[in-house]
């Protein structure tokens, strides 16, 4: 058995494997797979500070190795969270994340304070890209001067580990990552959805009721792994990988780009114990290699 | 039973007509209650083009032979590569997934209607009814006598009444023409309901009429299954309702149909 | 037989579809599969002025549902391109438009004023978006002041159709394309390979010489779709879609997104036959449908 | 013969060994001459994280029967996938492509030399070779006598030499340790050597110390397989040649090795 601790800023993990929000969500629904526990952590699905009723279906569009979805941040609320939520989730010993949306600053603010009262969430992370919301999300994401006016906004009151989640949808990532962490981010994570679109030829319609989705899955895996060694040669505080990572090979090569732990999301769809099997898999590389450490893999990229 | 992944064996791939293929798959875990209306999500690993997993009602148990039967109808490439899949080989299962129907607390006089694959969940159903010693009775409809296959298994478990489109076998017309909407609703005291959803919706709408009570189980596209990725919604009066968690099945009642 | 005739400015197409520069090499190498005369039209590899050897190998990684290619435009340069290739495409009787690159403003103009006197090529695409160069390249495509920069240099010296071919690897591609069209684009053509890498896991190295390379395939046929909906929004001269097409029902999507003519790139690789089947496909989508015409067809999606 | 997209049908699939599988394809048309070195690209829509095809030597043909052999070695999925292929399935087949082996104008005594699955294109040669009436020699080398596939069959077209690195079959070590390097190497006026890049490098080196003609089969990463995406480059004397098209057999004073 290999050493597969690793540390997110302030946050430890006993192996680097979390699931990305929206595709797990409150961990609850993966009790009858397997042990949660047995996770590095994971990432509770996108909570605002208002309750939201998400998209209109249809919400999903299959496509070549993977999916658009246009769920909406969907979730009953901050205060629904905490009071409803939150009480099922302490059972839990792994850490676990709560990923914190808005429409404005304000609400950005409003939601991380309330997450900020619940002991046991080690972090949150802050979704400043989400494509599928009218107002906000992506928007937040695009520019450097909104990532860091977010991010600092959200700094000043939030004192534990913040993730910041950055969007693929930018000409030049390492500039918005840069911005993040000039921002007080805490490490960052990428990447989240890319905007696109289906349409059914026989209806002539589009597929999603918003027209235009996020694309995740192994399609997106070749752009979010770029990303992720652009941003590591950007920055200095840890990354978090994520993008269409299937198994342990495709995660091995984000702890090689620079990520310091992994997301695993659009896979839990297809196969519910894909994270178990990837947490395996990572111990028997580092075995079968003489790795005696994750770390040791971690940004070591033969160039 | 505890929803689970499974590796299920293909122990037989029966062609029932033109589109319609019946396979039988062996659990390795011993099957325990699995209600009807439940469905389960399965992968379709030998096609490039198909990604994530297909949908299907779980059509019959055999808890003896731990098996269990999918009905499928060709649609597109996810079905067409499913119902082909050899004997003796394996498919990735999840299952059982969703809540499935409304079963009668003491013996009551209940009516099926099934079109199209959506007759599938409805042999289990009308077994398990069966066997509570409910009245049970069955109306199936297709567009010709082709569709309404196997009859000879409902035929076990209730009273058959059939309509086809084109007249070729039972009553002529769609399942809401056939004259026991016209003449006997009010006799039933549940109506259980599976098939495409302007169909659903005619019996829906007849059902409300007579206040019968009345569950239909609705179809969506999927990407979990399992209630984490809010893709497969529905309006209901409480909002969005996850078609795989808090369905399949609903009472009408709940929905936001305009009926 | 429905009524596919359309038209890319000055450009008569007797069929919508052409194919990607630098996936149908110089049109020659198809003959032996079908006749190439029953295309629209084809596009050939990229030209620079001066020769090029390209990038080393590898230049390839096969990725989930889609390729990164590192080519790095090698090719015999405009004056190899006129005396030796030239001659023997005068053969075909259906358009054949170059691709040009470059890697300053004066190389574009070089390459476009020699392909500007060879009579028998309908047109220029004009590639401010490859992902492979050290210079110039991808870098022309991605800021609205270098694309009209270029753009209104070779607009000046060359007088046939123009097609500029936009990089996906921005923020907003609609400014980009505004940019495009408003220095004199006569056509934008929709989407080039998108930004990724790969790693080999066992070796711990890039697969690429090049580290990072551009994707293209199916995987990314979301993408393109959304950006070719989003273009068809934001200018009026007529968009060339393409991005992951494989067979006709991609086609018609790309059409209803606003594409007036598609290009049909990695798809000739698994199917040399790619093309016509996708001919044949449309025309039988439109005559199933009852469409007499594919320009009934562009850009009528219905919301 | 001209090069075209056939599909093919699988009419027969040997396991030769653990890893190793001999396809047997039928083509629709009339088979015309292929050269000994060629190689065809073969779709694999079996599978979900394939998307390319795969190249493979085209091993043996009988223009009788109409048929082309292939010889698989599974080293991933997409050799995995296609080694499994089903009998009376088809396949989507693009050959003959490539330039072969520059045969000899008239008798002559030739080395063939071959490791691994770099044996595929060296049969077809041998036979056409024998046929030409020419002195063949065949040096096979492998890890240990199981790899030695189908040495009955190469035995029909010339002499047999053997070696394996664990001395189970023929002499002890890689091919380059066998005696025939030693000694008799100035008798051949031609080699021709297909296997692992290190293994075809240490023959070229003895080739070339004796100054003898020889001439390598390449293996490259491929996209299409018919000169068009530029993908498959090796370095040349010429600068970048395509290992498709321009090869896969190359002459050893054209390529940069280090030899
Ligand atoms: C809970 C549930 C139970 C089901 N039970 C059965 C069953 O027992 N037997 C059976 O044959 N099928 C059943 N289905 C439907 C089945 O899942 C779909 O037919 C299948 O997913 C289609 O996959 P495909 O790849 O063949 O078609 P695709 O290529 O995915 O789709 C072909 C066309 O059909 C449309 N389509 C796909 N799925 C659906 C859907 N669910 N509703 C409406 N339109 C759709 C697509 O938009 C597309 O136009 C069930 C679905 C659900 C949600
Ligand atoms: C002209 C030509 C002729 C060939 N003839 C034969 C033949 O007759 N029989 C046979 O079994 N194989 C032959 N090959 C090799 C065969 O094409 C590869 O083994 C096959 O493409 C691997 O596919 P895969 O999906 O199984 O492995 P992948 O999953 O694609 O690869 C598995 C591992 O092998 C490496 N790899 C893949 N392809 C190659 C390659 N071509 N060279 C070096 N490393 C590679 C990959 O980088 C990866 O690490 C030939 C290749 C060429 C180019
Ligand atoms: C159905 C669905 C819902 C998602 N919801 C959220 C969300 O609420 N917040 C968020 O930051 N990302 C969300 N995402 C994005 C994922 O967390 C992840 O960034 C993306 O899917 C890429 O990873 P993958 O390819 O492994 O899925 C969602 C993705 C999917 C598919
Ligand atoms: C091997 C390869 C070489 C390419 N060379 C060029 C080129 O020279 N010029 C160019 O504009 N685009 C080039 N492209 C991009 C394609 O023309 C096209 O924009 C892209 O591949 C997306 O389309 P597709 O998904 O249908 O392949 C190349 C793509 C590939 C795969
Ligand atoms: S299909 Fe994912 S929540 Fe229902
Ligand atoms: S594989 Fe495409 S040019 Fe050789």
């Amino acid at each position: 058995m290999a050493d597969l601790n690793t540390i997110i800023h302030n946050i430890k993990l006993k192996n680097p494997v979390l699931t990305a929000s929206g595709t797990f969500g409150y961990g609850i629904e993966f009790d009858d797979f397997f042990d949660v526990n047995l996770l590095g952590g994971f990432i509770v699905k996108g909570t605002t500070i208002h309750p939201r009723q998400g998209n209109p279906y249809p919400r999903m569009a299959e496509t070549y190795s993977g999916m658009l979805n246009a769920v909406g941040l969907q979730n009953g609320g901050a205060h629904y969270f905490a009071s409803d939520i939150y009480p099922k989730l302490i059972k839990y010993e792994t850490n676990v994340l709560v990923n914190v949306s808005g429409s404005t600053v304000e609400e950005y603010i409003a939601c991380a304070e309330i997450i900020n009262e619940l002991d046991r969430i080690a972090g949150i992370e802050l979704n400043i890209s989400c494509p599928n919301v009218k107002e906000g999300g992506m928007a937040f994401g695009t520019s450097c001067s909104s990532v860091a006016a977010v991010v600092s906004a959200v700094r000043k009151i939030y004192k534990k580990t913040m993730i910041v989640k950055l969007s693929p949808n930018v000409t030049d990532i390492a500039e918005i990552a840069r911005a993040a962490e000039g921002a007080g981010a805490d490490s960052l994570s990428l990447i989240n959805t890319l905007l696109g679109m289906a349409i059914n030829a026989e209806t002539r319609k589009p597929v999603l009721s918003t027209i235009t989705g996020g694309l995740s899955g192994p399609a997106v895996k070749p752009i979010a792994l770029r990303m992720v060694w652009q941003v590591a040669q950007a920055v200095k505080i840890p990354i978090v990988g994520l993008g269409g990572i299937m198994n342990a090979t495709d995660a091995i090569e984000f702890f090689l780009a620079g990520a310091s732990a992994i997301q695993v999301g659009t896979a839990n769809f297809i196969d519910p114990l894909a994270t178990v099997k990837i947490i395996d898999g990572i111990d028997q590389y580092l075995n079968r290699h003489k790795i005696s450490s994750i770390n040791d893999l971690i940004g070591c990229l033969h160039m | 039973m505890r929803k689970s992944v499974q590796n299920m064996k293909v122990v037989a791939n029966l062609r029932l007509n033109d589109d319609h293929y019946l396979l039988q798959l062996n659990a390795p875990d011993q099957l325990e209650n699995i209600y009807p209306g439940q469905f389960a999500n399965i992968q379709v690993d030998q096609s490039q083009s198909v990604f994530l997993r297909r949908p299907f009602s779980i059509h019959t148990i055999d808890y003896q032979k731990n098996t269990i039967s999918i009905l499928i109808k060709e649609i597109g490439e996810g079905t067409r590569t499913l119902s082909h899949t050899p004997i003796d080989s394996y498919l990735s299962v999840i299952f059982p997934l969703g809540n499935g129907f409304t079963l009668p607390a003491s013996k009551e006089n209940v009516l099926l209607v099934g079109g199209g694959c959506g007759v599938a969940p409805l042999l289990h159903l009308a077994q398990v009814l069966n066997r509570d010693l409910n009245d049970v009775n069955i109306l199936l409809g297709g567009r010709s006598e082709i569709d309404l296959v196997e009859l000879d298994q409902y035929a076990k478990y209730g009273k058959i009444y059939t309509t086809t489109e084109d007249g070729s076998y039972g009553e002529k017309g769609f399942v809401t023409d056939h004259s026991i909407f016209s003449i006997e609703l009010d006799q039933f005291t549940r109506i259980y309901c599976c098939g495409p959803e302007p169909m659903m919706k005619a019996v829906a709408t007849k059902a409300k009429t007579k206040s019968v009570f009345c569950e239909v189980s609705l179809e969506n596209t999927m990407a979990c299954g399992f209630g984490v990725c809010l893709c497969c919604v529905t309006e209901t009066i409480q909002g969005h309702k996850c078609v795989c968690t808090d369905g399949p099945v609903f009472n009408i009642n709940q929905l936001k149909w305009q009926i």
